[in-house]
């Protein structure tokens, strides 16, 4: 067995391990945790796969900003824990079943009976061949109208963010000079011309007082 | 020409835009001297195109295209033959009378111009069904003449039960407008078109077509889905349950929509397709069956009701039935006939009962009336009149159409020829008894209508108080009916009896003077179509026939003449003689007793054999088959089932989150297990 | 080695780059003037889309031009979409103006995350490579999921926002990975490189399928189809009215774009085996949109649920286009005309529709129970008369545009040999049709509950009027619109 | 020797175990926001192996853009959580239910 074929076992079997934990854990803050060991493993996989811009991108960006959201979230919300898992267990089965049937059905599917391998050569890149390189070049030039896209996505992400949770406080004492200066007296001041009352209906206020 | 053809839907189209939307600023008076001045040159334009197409002028052409899409076309055309132009008069006559009566009985009513605007509307949508040349725009017609029938019964509902009542009478049309459309369906996708005359020229291949789905020949496949639409417009067994409730709504449109002109479109419709009905013997025999069942048994319900208008509805129910027992036997010019002859003594019957329901201070139960005769001598002179064309008196106009189906079903030999022969003759001993009990009832006899009926019964029946809450100055005009309740029943004014003579004069003599070319003259030329090889029945009567007035004098020594004479009398026997007879008996001297008492012994097996036993038949068919079959399990089953459904369907929306998850894959899994079963 | 590159024809997008750019001027505007000029916003938006509308007429000039290394499409097709999508948009924000003043959501950011959603939607309709078709489905939902979310005290509103978001993100992953598989199978991301891998056979069916089951779930979930339809009543109901408008009529435009780019453009090989995926959710879709719909006294859940019956015989004149393995162009064209037609007309009378309902509330006031329409006829006879128009339209009736929609994709299905599926979607219409006439029953036959006055501005007013005329008048006269649809796809296919 | 299916299968069992999460998860929404995070990852999985297999890069930039997205997808998601919490004072998924039927 090579090297490479140790690291895939190695990888994979840590990756489904800590997913599985994502999915089962009883705290929220150890999902988390365990999200972030199956991002790793992923990352190695995707060295594997020589794919390494990506995979540094992985655990730089999504790990180190992503997930670390992630449990900034989890710890700002006050959550009971003990209430997480319960009944969790009652549900096990059959999530457990529809999950295996799931998988069976697409390793049925993607065994390799239908990929005929030698449409897939393993691929051997050289050893100076550089995939943030490529990738860049792709990036700037065919992928340019995708790009300005995600960029607009990510405009959309702060301003929705933004307007979701930004709350101006209610007991700040700051003052706008703007608004002090441009005020009018007819803001502040509103003088209501009345009639003075006759006695007469006082009079009768005074008899309906006294009935009740 | 064409303009003229063009004008004359428009016409009242025009009124019913003007009344509708501008009612309130041309006012009451406004509204109906658009609305009738609409109808009233459609009516002229039609009598000048009739003159037009007797000069053998026929056209049949599109003046609009609405849409082509997928190779078939949709267009607005125009098929003018006699056919069309016979419909047109007794739509645009019939529709005139009811638009003058209508000033009279809607008088105090707060939504006047909506109402004008709703009859001119049906008037405008009547007219564009029978005058079409396509598919398309029949079902239009079709729809359009349903839709505002679904407005007018509702035009008062503020009952308990209007919601229950509407789902009812929309599922009913529903299944009918699902067969129709299915026909329609049918026909374009095997002939590829949806003229008449394209169609009609493809009949033979049709003919040679079997349907895929269900392994039936096309054409009876077709037919049979049309007339399932048929059913559902023209209220045969068992979607016929509608049309009683119909009589919820304003007498005029019971009139104009629920026994004249709409409920008989599914008549004409099968007219109209009569080359494509004449390649299907099943069919025919199914349009038979339904007929006749619908003729006998809705017959049999008529005796028992006591709402005047409800016995005037059934007998509709059975006269339609009766028309369709004449198209069954491929006498299709005789249902139209029927039809047409219907149409004025039907109209004069519920335009003379609303009339007595006006005398009688809004009033419809029967019990409550007797001996009107006096206070009302138009009215009772034209109801007689429209009982005796109903009943088939000789020389009335009844007496030809009816005595002609009857003759038709007599010389047929479809199947189910047989019984539709006892149907119809049975029918007619049935539909003298009830008509008559109820013109006895009304009109003769003791006066009853101070003995006040009960109150909350008074107020499910009474349709003119209908005083919303909501609108008090209304509440307030009918409140002067409430005070004089008790007062004595009056004479209707002018523009309520107007109408009822005018409806009078074509009951009595319309069948004389045209059953000769209408039947067995070149009348309706090519628009009607039969195989005269295999469906010989108006072959056989023509031989037979030798005049209108030897056929009156002939069906004086009938079977059905004497069914009917002796139907009159039954009902003259219970209603007026027996009152008092009882006790006549018991007085009387002993050596006439005997034969008294024979002759009583006679009635009373009369009695017991026929008239309650027909009463306790209707009373068993409405209760057992109308109420709680058709009723109760077809209808409201239908309904609640779908109900039923609805909240199933609502528990998987359940609000969380993990089951729609769930769904979902479900789904995604679902669709790769069977596509990977398949594989 | 960047010497090859070539800079890409931006005239084809033209209208994208003018709207993204308009956008940092609304962004920048509303920063300044946001709290002392309220309308600017709105006002700047709205002239933004009429902006794109004039770019997008000029630069259409029929022919199908590619961009950006072939991710971006611009045929007539695209144009008609996106000009159907500005006018949507537009009625959108005259609509819900009012309505959002009235509880204080007349923000700056409603107006850029409309701008932003209206984007995604221009990008899923010009989308030739499954990436921009993402992008455009991410940028538009996040945009939506946002929206929904805007009044952020109601906690319907944000509960809706949080299963619209889930549910949104898991489809976007099944999606994905069916993408992935295609991807796989083919080599390629573009959807021409797709189907022309299919056409020379060299990928393997069974992979083809399996991609495709998942790629068919991602795209009915955006037409809210059985059994992917659950987030559409959810949505409706607990969004704000004025984002309920916004999500039930433009973006069925992109999705149906979507729909047509990803299976038919891309994966017309398969066409046998997704038209089969797509019958079986189209009749689900019929039945229980229509039944479920019957059960409701929400104006907007009866609405949602009316919504998924729709898309299902969308999906019908769509599943029309192969008969048989046979490919026909005469029938495909007319089958997808159908398809678009039917798109446009649902548009069109959803904006009406929910347009209404804006029209009957007011501040502190949801008129989004059935029951307030209750004697609307006494209230307003002509806007009774306009809901009168828009349902019966819904429900089929004819002659109004519903009809002819219902109409073009039944015949399409019954050419197609869909026989029992057509009578099965007639049958369950015409049950449908009873909740539609409900609706009328209760606005002409009953007393009013609610008797305020009618307080919404007159250009609202005004182009509800036109609406629902319109809705009538594509009725009278839908050859124009007809052979426009059939036009455009003759074009563009 | 590892070959593309072996990628492919552990790519469909994490996207199973997201999707298994997705729907067992009744208690806790950010959890259910993460097991949305493993299907992507297995998705990601995919492009990354059939980029390498076919040696064609755009699977790769398909692989950027979804992590682009899922992060804004991340950032939104997680902005309607903190707005549903201060609404509702919980994130349990079965709290959601005022809206159904």
């Amino acid at each position: 067995m090579e090297l490479k074929t140790i690291l895939f076992y190695l990888f994979a079997v840590i990756m489904v391990f800590a997913a599985l934990r994502v999915v089962t854990a009883r705290n929220p803050v150890h999902a988390v945790l365990f999200l972030v060991l199956a991002f790793f493993n992923a990352a190695g996989l995707w060295m594997l796969l020589q794919a390494e811009f990506l995979s540094i991108m992985l655990v730089m960006v999504y790990v180190g900003a992503v997930m670390v959201l992630f449990l900034f979230v989890v710890m700002m919300l006050d959550i009971n824990i003990e209430q997480m898992r319960k009944g969790f267990w009652t549900h096990l089965p059959l999530g457990a079943g529809v999950g295996l049937l799931m998988v069976a059905e697409m390793a049925v599917v993607l065994s390799g009976r239908y990929f005929g391998l030698q449409n897939f050569p393993p691929q051997n890149l050289p050893a100076n061949h550089s995939n943030t390189k490529e990738l860049a070049r792709v990036m700037f030039t065919d992928y340019v109208y995708p790009f300005e896209l995600a960029s607009v996505i990510l405009l959309v992400a702060v301003i929705a963010a933004v307007m979701l949770t930004q709350r101006t406080r209610k007991d700040t004492k700051g003052m706008h000079p703007n608004d002090q200066i441009a005020v009018k007296r007819n803001d502040r001041l509103r003088i209501v011309r009345m009639v003075s009352e006759p006695p007469e209906v006082q009079a009768v206020d005074a008899k309906a007082e006294e009935k009740s | 020409m064409k303009t003229l053809y063009l004008l004359i839907p428009l016409a009242p189209l025009f009124g019913a835009i003007l009344a509708g939307l501008f009612g309130k600023f041309i006012g009451r008076a406004g509204s109906h001297v658009v609305t009738v001045l609409g109808v009233a040159i459609s009516f002229v334009l039609s009598v000048i195109v009739w003159k037009d197409v007797q000069a053998g002028h026929t056209f049949n052409g599109s003046v609009y295209t609405w849409l082509e899409t997928g190779g078939l076309t949709l267009e607005v055309g125009f098929l003018i033959d006699r056919l069309t132009v016979m419909m047109m008069l007794v739509v645009t006559f019939v529709s005139l009378m009811v638009h003058i009566y209508t000033i009279g009985y809607m008088a105090d009513d707060p939504g006047y111009q909506r109402f004008f605007s709703y009859i001119s509307l049906f008037t405008f949508s009547m007219l564009m069904l029978v005058m079409s040349n396509n598919f398309v725009q029949l079902f239009f017609g079709w729809e359009a003449v349903g839709l505002v029938s679904y407005l007018l019964i509702g035009f008062w509902y503020t009952r308990p039960t209007a919601i229950y009542a509407n789902l009812k009478a929309f599922l009913v049309n529903r299944v009918g407008d699902f067969g129709f459309l299915l026909g329609i369906g049918l026909i374009a996708a095997y002939a590829g078109s949806l003229d008449y005359a394209t169609v009609f020229a493809k009949r033979n291949e049709l003919a040679a077509i079997t349907e895929t789905v269900t392994g039936w020949p096309l054409i009876t496949a077709i037919c049979i889905c049309l007339f399932i639409g048929a059913m559902g417009k023209s209220a045969q067994v068992p979607l016929h349950v509608w049309l009683p409730d119909s009589m919820e709504g304003p007498t005029p449109i019971s009139a104009l929509i629920h026994a004249a002109t709409m409920v008989t479109a599914g008549i004409f419709m099968v007219t109209r397709m009569s080359p494509l009905f004449e390649l299907s013997d099943t069919a025919l025999s199914f349009v038979l069956v339904i007929g006749s069942i619908t003729a006998l048994f809705m017959g049999f319900l008529g005796i028992i009701q006591n709402d005047i208008k409800r016995v005037v509805a059934y007998s509709t129910l059975s006269q339609l039935g009766y028309m369709t027992v004449a198209l069954g036997v491929s006498a299709y010019s005789v249902a139209v006939f029927h039809l047409m002859t219907h149409a004025f003594f039907k109209a004069l019957l519920f335009l003379g009962a609303g009339s007595v329901i006006m005398g009688c201070h809004h009033n419809q139960d029967i019990r409550y009336m007797g001996g009107l005769k006096k206070y009302m001598p138009i009215t009772w002179i034209t109801s007689l009149l429209g009982s005796l064309a109903l009943i088939g008196f000789p020389f009335l106009s009844g007496f030809y159409s009816k005595d002609s189906i009857i003759e038709a079903v007599h010389a047929s030999h479809i199947a189910g020829s047989g019984f539709a022969y006892f149907a119809v003759v049975a029918g007619v001993f049935i539909t003298a008894f009830y008509s008559f009990r109820m013109y006895f009832l009304v009109f003769h006899g003791n006066e009853r209508y101070d003995q006040a009926p009960p109150d909350p019964h008074h107020a499910a029946h009474d349709d003119a108080h209908h005083a919303d809450a909501h609108d008090t100055s209304h509440a307030k005009g009918h409140d002067d009916h409430h005070e004089d309740h008790g007062g004595k029943p009056h004479e209707s004014p002018w523009v309520v009896t107007l109408p009822l003579v005018l409806l009078a004069i074509p009951s009595v003599l319309i069948g004389f003077f045209t059953i000769t070319p209408m039947l067995f003259g070149d009348w309706f030329g090519g628009a009607v179509v039969i195989d005269a090889v295999k469906h010989p029945a108006m072959a056989h009567m023509a031989k037979d026939f030798h005049g209108a007035s030897a056929m009156a004098i002939h069906g004086m020594m009938t079977l059905p003449f004497f069914l009917a004479i002796s139907g009159v009398a039954l009902s003259w026997f219970f209603y007026i003689k027996r009152p008092d007879i009882p006790a006549a008996i018991l007085k009387a001297a002993k050596p006439i007793h005997t034969l008294l008492e024979n002759k009583y012994y006679f009635d009373k097996f009369n009695e017991v054999v026929f008239a309650a036993g027909a009463r306790v038949i209707g009373h068993g068919l409405w209760k057992v088959g109308d109420q709680v079959l058709i009723d109760g399990v077809m209808v409201n089953g239908t309904a609640r089932a779908v109900g039923w459904v609805a909240s199933v369907v609502r528990l998987f929306q359940s609000g969380r989150v993990f089951q729609y998850a769930f769904g979902m894959i479900f789904g995604v899994f679902a669709l790769l297990t069977l596509w990977f079963n398949r594989a | 080695m960047l010497n090859n590159f070539v800079m890409p024809d931006l005239y084809p997008a033209a209208p994208e780059i003018f709207l993204l750019c308009m956008s940092f001027l609304v962004l920048f505007v509303d920063l300044i003037f946001g709290a002392t000029h309220r309308g600017l916003a709105a006002l700047l938006t709205v002239v933004t889309l009429l902006g794109c509308a004039a770019i997008t007429i000029v630069t259409a000039d029929g022919h199908t031009a590619l961009t950006f290394s072939n991710m971006f499409v611009d045929d007539l097709l695209a144009d008609f979409l996106k000009l159907v999508t500005y006018l949507a948009v537009i009625v959108v924000l005259v609509y819900s103006r009012q309505y959002l003043a009235d509880r204080g959501l007349d923000r700056g950011e409603f107006y850029l995350l409309v701008l932003y959603a209206t984007l995604g939607m221009m990008v899923m309709i010009s989308a030739a490579n499954f990436v921009t078709i993402y992008l455009g489905l991410e940028l538009l939902s996040l945009s939506l999921y946002a929206l929904v979310a805007i009044d952020r005290n109601a906690s319907r509103a944000t509960e809706a926002a949080m299963k619209y978001f889930v549910l949104g993100a898991m489809a976007s992953g099944l999606l994905l990975y069916g993408m992935s598989m295609i991807y796989g199978a083919t080599g390629s991301l573009e959807i021409g490189g797709v189907a022309q891998a299919m056409h020379h056979g060299q990928s393997d069916k069974t992979i083809l399928v399996f991609g495709l089951v998942f790629l068919v779930a991602g795209v009915a979930f955006k037409l809210g189809l059985v059994p992917f339809h659950m987030w559409i009543p959810d949505v409706y109901h607990g969004a704000p009215t004025a984002v309920t408008l916004l999500i039930g009529s433009a973006p069925k435009l992109a999705a149906f774009a979507m729909t047509l780019r990803l299976l038919v453009y891309g994966l017309f090989g398969l066409a046998d085996d997704w038209q089969k995926m797509l019958l079986l959710m189209a009749v689900l879709s019929i039945g229980l949109g229509n039944l479920a719909a019957i059960a409701q006294t929400n104006i907007k859940r009866m609405l949602a649920y009316s919504t998924i019956s729709h898309m299902g015989f969308m999906i019908l004149g769509l599943m029309s286009g192969v008969v048989g393995g046979v490919v026909d162009p005469f029938t495909a064209v007319n089958a997808y005309s159908s398809a678009l037609y039917y798109t446009v007309a649902y548009v069109l009378m959803s904006l009406g529709a929910f347009g209404m309902v804006l029209l009957l509330s007011r501040a502190g006031y949801e008129a989004e129970n059935l029951d307030d329409f209750r004697g609307l006829n006494q209230r307003s006879p002509w806007f009774a008369a306009v809901m009168l128009v828009i349902m019966f339209s819904m429900a089929g009736i004819p002659f109004f545009v519903g009809f002819f929609a219902k109409f073009a994709v039944l015949l399409a299905a019954i050419k197609a040999g869909y026989t029992v599926v057509a009578v099965v979607a007639v049958m369950f219409s015409l049950v449908g049709a009873f909740y539609y006439l409900r609706v009328v029953k209760l606005m002409y036959f009953d007393a009013p509950v609610d008797s305020a006055p009618i307080t919404a501005p007159m250009d609202m007013r005004i182009l509800l009027s036109i609406n629902g005329v319109a809705v009538a008048a594509f009725g009278l006269f839908p050859d124009a619109l007809m052979s426009l649809c059939t036009t455009t796809l003759l074009r563009s296919l | 020797m590892i070959s593309l299916p072996h990628y492919l299968i552990l790519g469909a069992i994490l996207f199973s175990i997201g999707v298994v999460g997705i729907f067992l998860n009744r208690k806790n929404l950010i959890v259910l926001m993460m097991a949305i995070e493993l299907m992507l990852l297995a998705v990601n999985l995919n492009f990354v192996a059939f980029s390498h297999y076919l040696n064609d890069l755009s699977g790769q930039l398909f692989v950027f853009f979804i992590l682009v997205v899922a992060a804004a997808e991340a950032g939104i998601g997680l902005a309607i959580l903190v707005v549903l919490f201060r609404n509702l004072s919980s994130i349990h998924v079965e709290d959601l239910d005022q809206l159904k039927g």
